[in-house]
């Protein structure tokens, strides 16, 4: 029997005893609505396929048709769970062209919005990466404390997901009082209770070994796909929209960017990508200390744009022509959203930049070899968004 | 080595190509310089080859419908600062596929935002050596091609959008 | 543990070091795992505490005016105050606000005789609040609204739709009241 | 389990005492322990995670376990029934129920007490291995395939060093009858095997731990129970098959663990002569109960430690625990045999 096989070449001899598995768009282990084609040796993985658009709900189509205020609330809806980073962008960038001059306070609400949703992000990514470990204390202990930050959110704005806050030239609503002190409060209890994830989750090694080694992203191949954020730097590149291309109040902020220093077996794998996102919680409370320390005082909406004096007839915002590119440092990699204008009330074209694109172009190179119980393990580490990728 | 020198750089490597410049305005103003279609891709390999430049980051492809033709803007962050390239193509009639010459040989970042564009505004990447790339047909594409593709490209200025919005 | 045997050289006993060391630093780990999670069974101090509860529960469930002073919950118009603009119909992003205003007989205001909100297709982002100049649509707390079929998810607070013959009346009142020059309340 | 005790008149047949006396350990033990064990095990769980648990079928949900059975038996299941699938679980539940007839719950609470009865619950949890991979095989899904697969693999890494560790305790003992493994400890701690000495003490942790693998239960659930396979075997399952799998799976579990207690935990003995004074007293059946009982809480206890264990940790790849099994409990269930066998060569010595 084997000399018959011997007489078939490798190549055919391989793919021979291979088999093949199709998951998805809705199974357990995908971090969303997407498919992937699996060619499996036993339990290994030895080529994946990615396939999506099953999330394409024509985003950018639907800021075209309706005016301009309403792109607000469609940019919050990219990427539903770190809402103000769409808006953010959106934002940016028509300020830039409209000429709108943002108060200090203003831009100080924004800041603390934006820390607060990249502390709120990282945290779902620890319930994802425990629940596919299949840590399931770790799960309750995660979102009991991420409450805290959504009832920031409904203080402040109204809504705990789709915060719909931001308006170009500032924010919709000053802060409501005692706003401030309940951040400093969420900003002591998280970081205590990091402490107490620690002990029960990261320094664990059944988590070490389940998560060291296991899909490697080397810098080249994050260079190669474009990758951004936080998986960008567990790989050794150290790039932060935050640092590069400022921002917002941020280049009076100090804070340092977290690399991945390989502490999990090598630089990049699923365990850098873990602690890289823990280390930016960290960064992002003090970050949140320092802005709600320091909130300086003046009115929150930049002059002659607020809305309620608005009559029917000036209710359709007029934006001049022009053209505009913003970069922001969302949780999740650089997001860029390129605005132009034609001084109609609609705009003309909204486009955004999205970094879980590049997290999936890397996807079939990361898969080779993995285990396929390590499949929920990297897919989740990665923390791709496919409601942000397929817009 | 700011972005307008990287501009003069490249119009010297390759004579006659950007026949004009602007800027994009943004927290961080990005130059841009026109390119004409035809010769983007001869342009696009010489800035490839540039080391000094080293172009390496190919932030997005951003298309848009200016009037009837679509403008390509290719975002670029280099070692010391960004710059854009942008071409424009303008289709025979308003449903009509437009070709560009594709840059994700180069930059592999570009695969998927080349399929974006391809399905959502009718661009056909074609590739090095002139053959037209095909790319499977994520599902816009397929719900697209399967009820009457005469509704054209869903991001282009005539496509109308039916549904049950209202 | 896998990886024991791939570095060659390794003596018997640094081998066996290592496999110790490695058993015992599993042991330690899963203990302290297992530490963590055992104050939560006496219950010590309010980190402890139970956070999920059942709902709606008489004592400690949330209720309406728990709520932050913000929150958008379901809306409501009143039509008394409503002057049928259609400002909140022009900036709805989902367009989910229909409104039909007819003439009055009597005075300069209009008969709201439409105004839907339809629930199914109102992301709850607050625009038409802002722009609402009389401020007659406003948030209420309330935010049980499930329902079975999208019809009932269709909140109308419009006066009611009027018959042609009604409306051919009250365009004849008008004419009357005009060569008048009364303005009625 | 004589007749009188059980009041039939002598004369009956012996088949009638046998089947009323498994009915009877069916009803009181397993079914009430499955019911309690559950509800108990879901709010501890609860009560780590900050949660409230239960609490809507009955007072603090205590009667939640018989709402889940009814809805899961009023549910169809997936597809028709193949013989080839009926084949796979009735090996799966004869492996399961055969062992009752052996199971040890006091000292006249055995039926069968042969010399070679430690064995029979080894056995079937190989062919319940068996049963289950392939149950998984013939559901022509990818769950139940690579499910089935990884029950198999751990079975043969578990069965090893919970072979060995259990002669360890029937070296000290003297063998492996459940009574005279029973009677060789003492009612208070020290006296159990476990903590007689270092190396049987060893000997009880791998037990345990090679059981959990051996069986696929909890910690190292091999497949039936992670999010990339669905729940591996049962994704499959559905409606009154389910809960068949469900029962089958947890009455593993509570064997185990009871044979653990009745092994090292100093199984139904009770401190000094007790056991005498209520039997004379009180009468040999309330004696029975009070040993039943006695097993059965040092049971829960240990199986609410392995669920502790099991909801807190992160679960190791199948892999991860075929190695932990092969590299770790192996040597060391080994290395503990040898340590108990002079420690009683030594003992008898002096």
């Amino acid at each position: 029997m084997s000399m018959a096989k011997e007489s078939r070449n490798s190549e055919e001899l391989m793919l021979a005893d291979l088999s093949h598995w199709e998951i998805g768009p809705y199974h357990g282990a995908l971090p969303g609505q997407m498919c992937l084609r699996l060619t499996l040796d036993g339990e290994v993985v030895v080529s994946g396929k990615v396939e999506t658009g099953f999330l394409h709900r024509g985003l950018e189509k639907a800021i075209e048709i309706h005016p301009w205020r309403a792109a607000i609330t469609y940019a919050d809806h990219l990427d539903p769970e770190a809402a103000v980073f769409g808006e953010l962008a959106l934002c940016l960038a028509v300020e830039q062209i409209a000429g709108y001059q943002i108060p200090a306070r203003a831009v100080a609400i924004r800041a603390i919005l934006s820390e607060l949703s990249r502390v709120s992000a990282h945290m779902l990514h620890m319930v994802k990466v425990a629940n596919s470990v299949g840590a399931e204390t770790m799960i309750h202990y995660v979102l009991r404390d991420r409450e805290r930050v959504l009832d920031l959110f409904e203080l402040l704005t109204g809504a705990r997901f789709s915060l719909s806050f931001l308006r170009f030239g500032g924010v919709r609503n000053d802060v409501t009082e005692g706003f401030i002190e309940r951040v400093l409060e969420a900003c002591v209890l998280i970081r205590a209770r990091i402490k107490e994830y620690n002990d029960l989750f990261t320094f664990n090694r059944t988590f070490l070994k389940r998560t060291s080694k296991v899909g490697v992203i080397t810098p080249e191949l994050a260079k190669k796909t474009g990758l951004t954020g936080p998986n960008a730097r567990a790989s050794g590149l150290p790039m932060d929209v935050r640092r590069a291309f400022p921002y917002l109040n941020y280049p009076s902020q100090d804070f340092d960017v977290p690399v991945g220093r390989g502490e999990g077996g090598a630089v990049g794998d699923a365990h850098d990508r873990f602690l890289v996102r823990l280390r930016e919680i960290g960064e992002s409370l003090g970050i949140l200390r320092h802005l709600a320390e320091s909130m300086p005082a003046g009115d929150f909406l930049c002059p002659g744009v607020e809305l309620d004096a608005a009559t029917p007839e000036t209710v359709a915002l007029q934006i001049p022509p022009g053209e505009a590119y913003a970069r922001i440092e969302s949780s999740r990699g650089l997001l860029s959203c390129h605005v132009i204008s034609d001084g109609g009330e609609r705009p003309a074209r909204v486009q955004f930049g999205v970094p879980s694109v590049a997290a999936l172009a890397a996807l079939p190179e990361v898969l080779k070899g993995i285990w396929i119980e390590d499949l929920p393990v990297v897919l989740s580490s990665l923390d791709i968004s496919l409601a942000e990728a397929d817009r | 080595m700011d972005a307008n020198t990287i501009l003069t750089k490249l119009n010297r490597a390759v004579p006659g190509v950007i026949f004009d410049r602007g800027r994009i305005a943004g927290p961080e103003p990005v130059p841009f310089g026109w390119v004409d279609g035809k010769s983007l891709r001869r342009l696009v390999e010489a800035l490839r080859a540039d080391q000094e430049i080293s172009a390496d980051h190919l932030e997005n492809i951003s298309v848009a419908q200016v009037g009837d033709a679509l403008m390509v803007t290719y975002f670029f962050r280099a070692a010391h600062g960004c710059f854009a390239l942008r071409a424009t193509a303008v289709p025979a009639e308003p449903n009509a596929w437009v070709s560009f010459p594709t840059v994700r040989d180069l930059w592999p970042m570009a695969a998927p935002m080349e399929n974006y564009s391809c399905e959502l505004f009718g661009i056909r990447f074609v590739g090095a050596d002139g053959v037209e790339l095909e790319i499977e047909a994520s599902l816009v594409l397929k719900a697209k091609d399967s009820e009457a593709g005469s509704r054209g490209f869903p991001l282009r200025k005539n496509f109308v959008v039916g549904g049950s919005s209202s | 543990m896998s990886d024991l045997n791939d570095k060659p050289g390794t003596s018997i006993f640094s081998t066996t070091k290592n496999y110790l060391v490695d058993i015992l630093s599993g042991f330690h780990s899963a203990c302290g795992s297992f530490m963590t999670a055992l104050p939560y069974l006496f219950g010590k101090g309010d980190l402890r505490k139970e956070v999920t509860e059942q709902y709606p529960d008489p004592i400690s469930s949330k209720t309406a005016d728990d709520l932050p002073p913000r929150s958008r919950g379901l809306l409501f118009n009143d039509i008394d105050r409503c002057t049928g603009c259609k400002s909140c119909q022009k900036i709805c992003p989902t367009d989910c606000i229909q409104i039909e205003v007819d003439q009055r007989p009597d005075s300069a205001k209009v008969w709201v005789s439409v105004f839907d909100i339809d629930f199914s297709n109102c992301v709850f982002c607050g625009l038409c609040v802002e722009v609402c100049q009389p401020q007659s649509i406003t948030h209420t707390r309330n935010y049980e609204r499930a329902a079975y079929g999208p019809k009932e998810l269709v909140a109308s607070f419009g006066r009611g739709k009027i018959t042609p013959e009604q409306k051919a009346k009250w365009a004849a009142q008008r004419e009357r009241n005009g060569e008048e020059g009364i303005m009625s309340p | 389990m004589s007749a009188e005790s059980l009041g039939f008149s002598p004369g009956t047949p012996e088949w009638i005492v046998s089947i009323v006396g498994l009915l009877g350990v069916y009803a009181v033990v397993i079914f009430p322990s499955v019911a309690l064990m559950s509800w108990l095990e879901r709010k501890l769980i609860a009560d780590f995670q900050a949660r409230v648990g239960p609490n809507r079928a009955g007072p603090a949900g205590f009667f939640q376990p018989i709402a889940d059975l009814l809805k899961l038996l009023q549910k169809d299941t997936r597809y028709h029934w193949s013989w080839r699938e009926g084949l796979w679980l009735a090996v799966h539940t004869m492996a399961l129920y055969s062992t009752v007839a052996v199971i040890p719950l006091g000292s006249s609470l055995i039926f069968v007490n042969t010399d070679m009865s430690a064995f029979l619950p080894f056995w079937a949890a190989l062919v319940l291995a068996l049963g289950t991979m392939l149950l998984g095989f013939s559901q022509k899904s990818v769950n139940g395939w690579f499910g089935g697969v990884r029950v198999g693999v751990q079975a043969l890494a578990g069965a090893l060093p919970a072979l060995v560790c259990m002669l360890c305790a029937g070296v000290r003992a003297g063998s492996f009858r459940w009574t005279d493994l029973a009677s060789s400890q003492g009612g208070l701690p020290l006296g159990w095997t476990a903590f007689s000495n270092p190396f049987q003490f060893v000997a009880f942790v791998v037990f345990v731990a090679s059981g959990l693998v051996l069986l696929s239960i909890a910690p190292t659930s091999g497949g039936l129970s992670r999010i990339d396979l669905h729940g591996g075997v049962s994704a499959e399952l559905s409606g009154r098959r389910l809960s068949l799998f469900r029962l089958g799976r947890f009455y593993v579990f509570f064997l185990w663990s009871v044979i653990a207690v009745v092994i090292f935990l100093g199984a139904w003995i009770l401190p000094g002569n007790l056991a005498e004074i209520i039997s004379q007293q009180i009468g040999p059946f309330s004696l029975a109960v009070i040993e039943l009982v006695c097993v059965l809480v040092k049971a829960y206890a240990l199986m609410m430690g392995v669920v502790w264990l099991s909801r807190v940790v992160p679960h190791g790849r199948v892999d991860q625990i075929t190695n932990f099994a092969w590299r770790v409990l192996s040597p060391f269930s080994l290395a503990a045999l040898m340590g108990a066998a002079i420690w009683a060569g030594w003992r008898a010595l002096l």
